[in-house]
């Protein structure tokens, strides 16, 4: 019961640069692209519904611009990879990374979709172990499923990376970073 | 219980399970061809279709029907074993309509055919490699009678003698008598 | 020029060219899913619409099909049990209580009463905390933004709850065969004791909100009109069955745990149609903190877990089994093989929402596109437990 | 003719129109990246790639809706003169703008008898 080498095809990346690249326009951009983070609702299973519970009143994602949660890839420049990527779904996931807008960003939430997670053991068939296999991942948010204040440090560490500098307080947690 | 149920029809075994360890109140082993009349009397009598579950065994592939009613709640489990190589059972997809979909499941994961699904494609696994994943390796199969003790056995076909040699002395020495 | 697309880029894929042999003129071949917001995950549906009345339906599954059946042949007994919390992580518990219900009755194992009421507990307010999820995100299905906002602020309290019992928000897995893991946190019960009349207060308030609401009454009404017979041809159990007149409830058909010692009726409706289905989940909200109510008072004293309770490396005796619970979407069955070795030797799981999705392509013949989206989440569906 | 503020508020408010309207689109193409190639250009359908395109032939109910705004579009159309001198006329007026109000309203109930409004909850093929 070997599991099958699939094919996995990854999504295509191509960009082309804006035509006028004006260095303080760009970063001026930066900061209202980090500012209005528009995720695609692309939830794939138990970190879709932490994914919703970030979205309510407890955690409230709208608070750091990025509530809007568009259905459609077309209006979207965050994808969030909230759940498990099979074999089955792999192309889909390509397809709709091909489908958005530049300038577009990855977070892959959860260790599934990081790493293939619980559901990898030898002989597994039917998990992409991890997201990075077809698409540029951006962000990491570790956990099974991560809690939602997770997700939110994946959202500033997402800005930090548009912008170049952190917005938001650090965690008050013992080791702190960097 | 009303035994009339299956009365007429061709059983290779029945036993009256011990309710409490199996969850079991019937337990009947057709042959192939004897499963359609049998859930068209279980159709008649008001039952519905829990699920149809494989199970790899050493003498062959068991699926295994389980029915239970809404009022008379009594889990009635019908079986039938088919060889490894040509496993070929007739479906009962145009009775029970939701079988379609465990029919199709058991396909994917056993390679079970059930002849006259109206709809015979893959169901859950991509539809390009159905991979039969839940097939065992030929070293780590059990032989039927080691797995499943029947309990107490009503009427056994002599052929049918997977749980003959062991746990029914008694049975034997009742057909010995007789 | 009609339009700039190549035949390659609108040729579609095997099930769909399967579903319709050559696209016509009249009909309009559609794919709603797997990426869907109402599809509550990955869902797809190929739908042949003329104008936005659905001829035909087809569910296509299988995008996420995790592998749970295959992977309990390579875990232990107590390795599986994170499975559980990750089938259906809606009703964690109770498909947590499906398993290890499963290996006692296997094993023979007993339980202490005081686990037992932890259990039941637990299971209903994960119960609660299931259906305030459907509501909100039913009511969103339809359109209504708000409901989702009130139903997660007290789902919230619940997981703080369920939190401080087990460890995790979503994805329990601190049941054992012989009891629970952990004993309760001492202030979980008077925390329980408070959310009760909190949440008693909250309903009428979803009442007068949400379900004296014309909008809702108009999109839920006779749409998706499922007599009893059509549920027991497709094996629906849960809210749907109840919702067209049968009680069928599995903790009063095949009773478990201390169930028998609690009194609660199994609310049901006549109506058959989405808004039966949605008047039986919420009737249940109000069971479910009656029994809340009655195991708080009753509770024992006592161990929580059994001495010599399965150890990791813990070899089940040979032998088959099926246990079902009651869970919020139906009937839960766990069918365990054993072969007298520390993994199970065959796993079947039997999620209610697979067999009260089948029944989708039947109801939704001939009906809106829009009244398809009310029957999707009157079904109430968790796409992992279905594709297993 | 005399420029008078009124002029200069009309073209104040047609570029304010045109800058508000062309400039995201014009910055948008200027300052953004690009993306390219793969299933860009190809429909959204969900992830999937559809089945046959949308150029199909529906039902004639929505071609009634296009007639049915398409009168009335041509009715306001001659309600605007009437608008402009409207406080100066007297009630004739107002009779003969009923009148034609009225017959217009007439194409809606014939429509309605016709049953295009009635959209039945589910259909048998």
């Amino acid at each position: 019961m070997a599991s099958p080498d699939h094919q996995v095809v990854s999504a295509v990346t191509e960009q082309d640069a804006p035509i006028v690249h004006l260095k303080l326009a760009q970063q001026a951009l930066d900061i209202c692209r980090s500012m209005s983070l528009w995720p695609m609702t692309f939830g794939l299973a138990c970190c879709a519904i932490e994914m919703m519970a970030v979205g309510m009143a407890r955690f409230d994602i709208a608070r750091f611009g990025a509530e809007v949660f568009r259905p459609s890839p077309r209006q979207s420049d965050l994808m969030i990879v909230a759940g498990t990527v099979t074999h089955k779904i792999a192309p889909v996931v390509a397809r709709l990374y091909e489908q958005m807008p530049a300038p577009k960003w990855v977070m892959a939430v959860g260790n599934c979709a990081i790493s293939g997670g619980p559901f990898c053991y030898p002989g597994q068939y039917s998990v992409v172990e991890g997201v990075d296999q077809i698409l540029p991942v951006d962000i990491y948010v570790p956990g099974c499923p991560p809690r939602p204040e997770a997700f939110l440090e994946g959202l500033f560490q997402l800005q930090e990376k548009v912008t170049g500098r952190r917005w938001w307080p650090e965690p008050a947690t013992k080791g702190g970073r960097r | 219980m009303n035994d009339d149920v299956f009365a007429g029809i061709p059983v290779l075994l029945e036993a009256r399970p011990d309710r409490n360890r199996s969850g079991l109140l019937r337990d009947l082993y057709l042959i192939p061809e004897g499963i359609v009349p049998a859930v068209e009397r279980l159709f008649a009598a008001g039952y519905h279709l829990e699920d149809i579950s494989g199970l790899d065994t050493k003498d062959g592939i068991l699926v295994s029907y389980h029915f239970d009613h809404f009022e008379k709640p009594g889990r009635i489990a019908l079986r039938v074993l088919s060889p490894h190589d040509t496993p070929k059972v007739p479906s009962i997809a145009n009775i029970f309509d939701g079988a379609q979909w465990h029919e199709r499941e058991l396909s994917d994961f056993y390679g079970v055919v059930f002849e006259g699904n109206p709809n015979p494609t893959p169901l859950l696994l991509p539809a390009t490699d159905v991979t039969t994943p839940l097939r065992k390796a030929e070293a780590s199969r059990v032989s039927l009678g080691d797995l499943i003790d029947p309990g107490e056995i009503v009427q056994m076909d002599p052929r049918f003698d997977y749980f003959a040699p062991k746990d029914n002395t008694d049975a034997e020495s009742k057909e010995a008598e007789a | 020029m009609k339009h700039h697309l190549s035949p390659e880029q609108i040729s579609g894929d095997f099930y769909s060219r399967r579903f319709e042999q050559g696209p016509d003129e009249d009909t309009l071949i559609l794919n709603m899913g797997p990426q869907h917001p109402s599809t509550h995950g990955v869902l797809r549906i190929i739908l042949a619409l003329d104008g936005e009345y659905i001829m035909r339906a087809e569910p296509v599954l299988g995008y996420l099909h995790r592998m749970h059946e295959a992977m309990a042949e390579h875990r232990t007994y107590l390795g599986y049990l994170p499975n559980m919390g990750r089938v259906d992580y809606l009703h964690a518990v109770a498909w947590n209580w499906a398993y290890v219900g499963a290996v006692e009755r296997l094993g023979g194992i007993e339980v202490p009463r005081r686990a037992e009421y932890i259990r039941v507990i637990t299971c209903e307010l994960n119960r609660i905390s299931s259906h305030l999820l459907w509501w909100g995100a039913y009511l969103l299905d339809l359109g209504a933004f708000t409901p989702i906002m009130y139903a997660f602020d007290d789902r919230e309290i619940i997981l703080d709850l369920l939190q401080s019992v087990s460890g995790s928000r979503l994805t329990y897995s601190f049941l054992r065969p012989g009891g629970v893991a952990f004993d309760l946190p001492d202030t979980f019960l008077d925390e329980v004791k408070a959310f009760i009349p909190h949440m008693r207060a909250r309903l009428p308030m979803y009442k007068a909100l949400v379900t004296d609401n014309t909008i809702l009454r108009h999109r839920c009404e006779e749409v998706g009109d499922l007599p009893l017979e059509m549920c027991r041809r497709y094996g629906a159990t849960g809210p749907v069955v109840r919702g067209s007149g049968m009680a069928y409830d599995v903790r009063r058909a095949e009773p478990y745990g201390v169930y028998p010692e609690l009194e609660f009726e199994i609310p049901t409706e006549n109506s058959q149609d989405a808004m039966g289905r949605y008047l039986v989940r919420m009737g249940e909200l109000e069971q479910c903190l009656n029994i809340l109510e009655q195991a708080v008072q009753a509770i024992p004293e006592g161990e929580h877990l059994i001495k010599g309770a399965p150890k990791p490396r813990w070899k089940a005796p040979v032998g088959e089994t099926y246990f079902a619970v009651e869970g919020a979407r139906g009937k839960i069955g766990v069918h365990l093989v054993s072969d007298g070795s520390s993994t199970p030797y065959r796993c079947k799981l039997r999620a209610p929402g697979f067999s009260n999705l089948s029944l989708f392509a039947e109801l939704a013949e001939g009906t809106l596109l829009a009244d398809a989206v009310s029957i999707l989440g009157s079904l109430d569906l968790v796409i992992p437990e279905i594709d297993r | 003719m005399v420029i008078s503020w009124m002029h200069l508020a009309i073209t104040c408010f047609f570029l304010a129109g045109v800058v508000m309207a062309l400039g995201p689109l014009v910055g948008s193409f200027l300052l953004a990246p690009k993306s390219r190639g793969g299933d860009l250009g190809m429909p959204y359908e969900c992830g999937m790639r559809p089945l046959g395109d949308a150029w199909i032939r529906f039902g004639v109910n929505y071609y009634i809706y296009a007639l049915i705004f398409l009168a009335f579009e041509v009715d306001v159309l001659y309600l605007l003169p009437v608008s402009v001198v409207y406080h100066q006329l007297d009630m004739a007026a107002f009779l003969k703008v009923f009148l034609f109000l009225l017959v217009l309203a007439l194409a809606i109930v014939f429509f309605w008898a016709k049953g295009v409004f009635t959209w039945p909850r589910r259909i048998t093929k």
